[in-house]
């Protein structure tokens, strides 16, 4: 303005002329990172992705984030160990964010809804899966919705595999299981139950099917020779659980001893306290350290009343009675024996000493190799014979429902690729960590884990009730708002606010932030002050 | 209307008149009385709508003064002597700024020695402060000159200083025709300031500028000081007609006509000075006097004129400048470049008496006149403290 | 069981937005309609505190005001960096005077808007602490015991930046300056000197005086808000680290400003009519050599050899505001 | 032109006596100009006060070292400041007092025109505090005639509260009668 006093009086914002960008010799850059859960996941799953949406209480859409991965929800939030929680960033604030328990929550709340899934125009392909459990219905799950027509074939009467036989009732309710289970069958998979393929290669001669997946899972419960009196009783852990699981309990009498260290031990011990045994003792031959069965099952298994005989091994089973050797563990931490002996009463033994998979449906498919009881499979999961893969307890890995879904999965993408002729699988964007060290903790505020209300122990031992109860709505809320987006942008808007010379644009919700490289002087403010470390310094190259 | 009026207290009344919006002050002898009758005007409520208010020292009065003239309020301010020097930093920036702010200075010599009399030192001391300087030669003059500040500020955007000697016209008693508010009003619009401190249309005042425009800012100040020499009489005619009365601009001739010795001086002076030279023109010497009001801006062209036909100028000076002489006479000698006699007078109080102001007169027209005489000046006194000291010339 | 309020843990309030928060619960930084009153293109230095203080304050102010604010600003960096002719940087009435003044120059303008019986326009003063603590103490503390409607804002960053970080009466003991060098027995600044105006601001009894940091946004634009509906005169005094002069990464200026107020240096309190009635708690407590060896300024405490005693000395400083602030006594 | 020097102790009001009598003179449309010896004279401290009175207008600012009339508000002054200095001859010699010349020390050649009269007395009994002014202006008055009584009044009316006036007033016209009645037997005698 003319009017105005001659350089002593400046028009306001006339600034904007000197772009101060010319200053910099860094630049922020917004980035990416994977989140440890996200790595962690034996499913493949990205539980900040979706506890993303879970946060606006979008449930929906955080569930349908589940679904793009892991058809049950409802199941693996309950029966996983999640490995993510172990991994997660928040356990070195204060505790690790309870994603299982918010995925449960999800998982019930769809069922509720009935929320379903869409499937994709169809193919015309013909997809066979052996087992109906975790892996196969998982994998027959996402043939279907990308169109393929899948037949499921199982030897047992009903479908779930492991998830019904394996797996007690207060662990999974069998109403949440057949729920999710009747999810994947009404988008229109033929389940050809009771129908055990005894010859892959006879079942695939007719070319009703262009390709095939085995997830029969290992069925099997391994022996051991034990001198065992006529009149004694010993079971195999996995055909009671099977057994219970179908109505038809087998008398164990009032003192059970359960030989064996995993989670399946730990099962039958307390199933058997549910059948009214009022001793059930697990004899495992090393320590509680080096027991594979998880924490939390060995605790609440105690709660219960369940007892352990660490270093032991049953050297013989009498009609009433077990005779146990005491061991040692020599300096490789491998239990050797004592020579001194004990007696434990018992009406009845069940071994749980692990499980093989029984692969008689490849015995005439050499081809296909086979080591240590596990099928041999490439990166795709495909075994020697082409068109036909492999997933779940057959082939090697850890074998927890997580994981067989995890293969289902991939098995599924493989299988279409393979159908339509693509060679590899496309693999997913490879991220860089988002590591602890990467984040700025002051801006979470501190935050206990929600609690996880558990019936009373005392309750547990005459039901088969849920041991584990869920979230109501506004502890998932709480629990999934701990999630710290570690490594991924969540707008808290930091970066817009700290920059001294309001060089970030902000491009309004769910769009991110840009930076002004004309006024940016590359301080780098908005990189250390990001709560989740989503921004870089990267030079300007000169 | 007329009253016989102590000069404070006329000034006040007039400076009321004018109504300004704030007034900072900080006490200062021989202020007092002109900021202490304002202080009563607004408490009685007879000046509103005005805030008074009680600064911390005289920088920060008119620290406050520049605030409120920056937002749009009509600002006024009085002090003197090492008050005025107190605020020399905030004096630059007011004019630096632009912001009329009318301020009246009580004149008083400065220390050390520390004292409390009249002289124009302190004054003198800002001519180049880029305010406009106005110098009062009797409580009528000084009454008048603020009302013409207020207009003539406002008109340049530029502070104006009101200078009168202090005790000898701010303690005088005297007869004033005190500025009456229909007359004010009449002669000043409301403070309509060039710039304003308003959230609805923002201004960033007060910029740092370097040397690729300081110049410029510097030579477009001088040009705008410059422009008082024209609207000062302008003013002072306007004023004097709705007043009833002659109101002296920027130069006051005294038998200047047929004159051929001249006496240049500023301030009450110039009475007395009138005085010696009716007696000595009854001695047949042709003596007049020259009596500046605005000293800055200095205007030349009116003293070379005045002073045109003169054979002697003598330049009575009532402030010295230590190791050069004469502050006045620099200018007055840039105006005529021709030999001038220097006068130093009535410093701190000493009076400054009819009977020297003949003998100076007379030495002057005999040649006998030193070019820089102290008048009065005790040479006894002198000559003894030098041998004391062993510096004798 | 029982049902926890549901908080945004994720960022808790510390962040300044959130998009799971209300946009009028969200900080006045996080408001995309943000009034930037000091705009880009200013010369403040890489990651400058100052110009960071000086936006977060005037923004709240000018959100709670609707923009009616004018603002006053004391000679040193900020006025520098932000008006060389020909370029200005703020977006509202602004106004530069003198070093010493800016108190007194407040004064005037909210006399002049008293006067004109404009009483929605609200009037700021800020000044870097050589502005406030020295040269301007005369000015405010008229301003202050006279009561004049002005909320005076010190951006305190502990020494002279503008011309060249010189020693002033806010710098802290043991902090190298270019007066106070690092040599002698005790190495930077004297020990036992120094003025803490916001007390001083208190012994006027004046309405409001708080402490505040650029690290704590929220903190600091809720006491800016809270000045703002006071009249009278106010006092805010807040700690913007200076990268240059305190020999500090640009992008580490607010995790040093935290890290004053969590190792106890800094404390953050608020005052009404001289007695402090709110003080915000130490979350994480550090040494306060983590605060120290993150400077430059300090780094003759710790090499050649480390001066433990003098280290001790400003720990026991330390220790002396938590237990007269109650720093520890948790939320 | 009529110059008058007043003197008398900080805190006597000798300053406002000279204003008084200027604003006196203005009552009677003259021109007058009353002004203190600057200075910064505490309380008791010897002070002095000055008025011109004149029937044209006073240009001049110089202090008055030649007074037509010198007023002596404190004795007490009387032998620590040469209170005679410049007094003209046939100037005037006004004292409050209630003792005599001799018993004051001051030869009555000084001036034929001296005039003593007991101010501080009258003030008692008028005015009911020792302040000198009001009577010292009506000796004034009666002494020189440069001013009227009334003219004397109306400046005392118009810078005082009404009761403060009439009390002071009635001192002045005390004062007034007392020198008037002296100098009528002067003059008869």
């Amino acid at each position: 303005m003319s009017d105005k006093p001659f350089a002593i009086t400046l028009t306001v914002g006339s600034s904007l002329a000197n772009k101060t960008g010319a200053w910099r010799t860094q630049r922020p850059w917004y980035v990416s990172r994977q989140p440890p859960c996200a790595t962690a996941c034996p499913a493949g799953q990205d539980p900040q992705q979706w506890l993303y949406h879970a946060e606006e209480g979008y449930y929906e859409a955080a569930w349908r984030g589940i679904m793009a991965v892991n058809p049950f929800p409802a199941v693996i939030g309950r029966v996983c160990y999640h490995p993510c929680q172990a991994a997660c960033n928040r356990a070195s604030i204060d505790e690790p964010v309870g994603i299982n328990a918010v995925e449960r929550f999800l998982g019930d709340e769809a069922l509720r809804q009935g929320w379903t899934v869409p499937i994709g125009p169809l193919t015309g392909e013909r997809v066979l899966i052996v087992g109906a459990g975790p892996a196969g219905l998982t994998a027959a799950y996402h043939l279907t919705r990308l169109g393929h027509a899948v037949t499921v074939r199982d030897a047992n009467p009903r479908p779930g595999g492991m998830m019904r036989y394996g797996i007690p009732a207060y662990r999974l309710p069998r109403d949440v299981l057949d729920a999710e289970i009747a999810r994947i069958v009404a988008m229109g998979v033929t389940l050809d139950l009771g129908r055990p393929v005894g010859d892959l290669r006879a079942e695939l001669a007719a070319g009703e099917f262009a390709a095939a997946f085995i997830a029969v899972g290992a069925q099997r419960g391994r022996h051991t020779e034990i001198p065992a009196g006529d009149s004694a009783r010993v079971l195999d852990a996995l055909s009671m659980l099977h057994d219970v699981a179908e109505g038809e309990p087998p008398l164990l009498g009032r003192r059970v001893v359960v030989y064996g260290g995993g989670d399946t031990a730990m099962d039958a011990a307390r199933t058997a306290r549910r059948m009214g045994a009022t001793e059930a003792v697990v004899v495992y031959r090393r320590t509680r350290e080096r027991m594979p069965a998880h924490d939390i099952e060995v605790e609440q298994a105690g709660e219960e009343g369940v007892t352990m005989r660490w270093l032991s091994t049953i050297a013989e089973v009498g009609e009433d009675r077990v005779v146990v050797e005491r061991m040692r563990l020599d300096e490789t931490g491998f239990p050797q024996p004592t020579g001194e002996y004990e007696e434990l009463p018992a009406d009845a033994v069940v071994l749980a000493l692990g499980q093989d998979a029984d692969l008689s449906l490849l015995s005439s498919s050499p081809e296909v190799a086979v080591a240590r009881g596990a099928v041999t499979v490439g990166a795709d999961l495909m075994t020697d014979l082409p068109g036909v893969f492999a997933g779940g307890d057959v082939v090697d890995g850890e074998r927890t429902v997580t994981t067989a879904i995890g293969h289902g999965t991939r098995a599924a993408a493989a299988i279409d690729a393979y159908l339509r002729g693509d060679a590899a699988v496309p693999a997913g964007p490879v991220r860089e960590p988002a590591t602890v060290d990467g984040l700025n903790p002051w801006y979470y505020a501190d935050a206990p884990a929600a609690v996880r209300p558990r019936l009373a122990a005392a309750r547990r031992v005459d039901t088969f009730d849920e041991v584990v109860g869920g979230l109501d709505v506004d502890t998932a809320l709480f629990e999934a708002r701990r999630c710290m987006s570690c490594g991924n942008c969540f707008e808290c808007d930091n970066c817009y606010a700290v920059c001294p010379d309001n060089a970030i644009v902000k491009l309004g919700p769910g769009k991110g932030f840009v930076v002004d490289l004309d006024y940016c002087k590359g301080c780098g403010l908005c990189a250390t002050e990001c709560p989740c470390g989503a921004i870089d310094m990267r030079p300007e190259q000169t | 209307m007329l009253r016989q009026i102590e000069g404070s207290r006329a000034v006040a009344e007039a400076v009321a008149a004018c109504r300004p919006q704030v007034i900072p002050a900080y006490p200062i002898s021989p202020q007092t009385h002109i900021v202490e009758a304002l202080a009563e005007l607004v408490s009685a409520g007879s000046l509103a709508p005005c805030e008074f208010l009680t600064a911390e020292s005289e920088f920060g009065a008119m620290s406050v003064a520049i605030g409120a003239s920056a937002a749009g309020a009509r600002a006024y301010t009085a002090t003197a002597s090492q008050g005025l020097l107190f605020m020399v930093e905030a004096l630059y920036n007011a004019s630096g700024l632009g912001l009329p702010i009318v301020m009246t200075v009580a004149n008083r010599a400065i220390g050390a020695p520390i004292n409390i009399w009249n002289d124009q030192s302190d004054a003198m001391s800002q001519r180049d402060c880029g305010w406009i300087q106005l110098y009062a030669r009797d409580n009528q003059h000084a009454a008048d000159l603020h009302v013409l500040a207020f207009r003539l500020a406002e008109q340049l955007s530029l502070p104006v200083m009101v200078c009168m000697d202090g005790f000898v016209l701010t303690h005088a008693v005297e007869r004033v025709d005190v500025p009456d508010q229909s007359t004010v009003d009449a002669f000043l619009p409301p403070f309509a300031p060039r710039q304003v401190l308003d959230p609805g249309d923002p201004v960033s005042i007060g910029a740092m500028v370097g040397p690729e425009a300081f110049t410029e800012v510097r030579y477009l100040a001088h040009l705008r000081n410059l422009d008082a020499l024209e609207r000062i009489p302008a003013l002072a005619k306007e004023y004097g007609a709705l007043a009833g009365r002659e109101v002296p601009g920027l130069v006051t001739p005294y038998r200047m006509v047929d004159a051929d010795i001249a006496v240049v001086a500023l301030g009450s002076v110039l009475g007395t000075l009138a005085d010696a030279v009716d007696s000595v023109r009854a001695d047949g010497i042709r003596a007049g006097v020259l009596g500046i009001t605005a000293y800055r801006p200095f205007p030349f062209e009116q003293v070379r004129q005045a002073l045109r036909k003169v054979r002697r100028v003598v330049v009575l000076e009532r402030a010295f400048a230590v190791g050069v002489g004469g502050i006045v006479s620099a200018d007055v000698y840039s105006a005529i470049r021709t030999p001038l006699w220097t006068v130093v007078a009535g410093l701190c109080g000493r009076p400054v008496t009819a009977g020297s102001l003949r003998g100076m007169l007379r030495e002057a027209t005999t040649d006998r006149l030193k070019p820089l005489t102290f008048l009065d000046l005790d040479h006894d006194r002198v000559r003894r403290e030098l041998r004391a000291v062993g510096g004798a010339r | 069981m029982s049902v926890q309020p549901v908080k945004f843990y994720q960022v808790g309030s510390w962040a300044a937005g959130n998009r799971l928060l209300r946009p009028e619960d969200r900080s006045v930084q996080a408001d995309p309609q943000r009034a930037n009153s000091l705009t880009s293109g200013h010369r403040a230095c890489q990651g400058c505190g100052e110009a960071l203080g000086a936006r977060y304050v005037l923004d709240t102010a000018s959100r709670v005001t609707g923009g009616r604010i004018v603002a006053v600003n004391a000679t040193g960096c900020l006025e520098v960096f932000s008006t060389p002719y020909p370029e200005s940087a703020w977006r509202l009435a602004w106004l530069h005077s003198l070093f010493g003044n800016a108190a007194a120059v407040a004064s005037g303008v909210a006399a002049a808007l008293r006067v004109r019986g404009d009483r929605d326009t609200r009037v700021i003063a800020q000044a870097g602490d050589g502005g406030t603590v020295d040269i301007g103490l005369g000015c405010l503390s008229g301003m202050f015991e006279r009561g004049d409607d002005v909320l005076f804002v010190c951006y305190d960053n502990e020494a002279y930046m503008n011309t060249g970080v010189q020693r002033s009466a806010a710098t802290p003991p043991a902090a190298r300056t270019t007066t106070t060098p690092v040599v002698g027995a005790v190495p930077g600044n004297r020990f036992g000197q120094g003025k803490d105006v916001p007390r001083i601001a208190m012994a006027h009894r004046i309405p409001y005086v708080a402490t505040a940091t650029v690290a704590d946004l929220r903190d600091l634009e809720a006491k800016v808000a809270k000045a703002i509906g006071l009249r009278g005169a106010r006092y805010l005094h807040v700690l913007v680290p200076c990268p240059l002069g305190w020999g500090t990464a640009s992008g580490d200026t607010i995790r040093i400003a935290r890290l004053a107020t969590q190792c106890g240096l800094f404390p953050v309190y608020e005052a009404e009519d001289g007695t402090v009635t709110a003080t915000t708690p130490i979350r994480r407590q550090v040494p306060v050599e983590e605060y120290l060896k993150a400077q430059a300024r300090y780094a003759h405490l710790f090499a050649p050899e480390p001066r433990r005693d003098l280290i001790d000395a400003i720990q026991a400083m330390a220790d002396h505001n938590i237990d007269e602030y109650k720093l520890l006594d948790g939320e | 032109m009529f110059q008058v020097r007043i003197h008398g102790r900080g805190g006597q009001g000798v300053v406002t006596a000279a204003e008084l009598l200027a604003v006196a003179a203005f009552a009677e449309d003259r021109y007058a100009q009353a002004f203190p010896s600057f200075g910064s004279e505490r309380t008791g401290a010897p002070v002095a006060a000055f008025c011109r009175i004149d029937d044209h207008p006073i240009r001049t600012h110089e202090p008055i070292a030649a007074p037509d009339a010198v007023v002596v508000a404190d004795p007490s002054v009387l032998h620590q400041v040469d209170v005679l200095h410049g007094l003209r001859p046939d100037g005037y010699l006004l004292v409050n007092t209630g003792r005599s010349a001799a018993e004051l020390a001051i030869s009555g050649a000084v001036t034929a025109r001296l005039c003593l009269v007991p101010a501080t007395d009258l003030a008692r009994e008028h005015v009911g505090k020792p302040l000198p002014n009001a009577a010292l202006l009506g000796a004034f008055a009666a002494l020189t005639g440069l001013v009227r009584l009334d003219s004397v009044e109306a400046a005392i009316r118009q810078r005082f509260s009404r009761p403060v006036a009439e009390r002071n007033i009635a001192a002045a016209r005390a004062a007034f009668d007392i020198v008037h009645a002296a100098q009528r037997e002067a003059s008869n005698a």
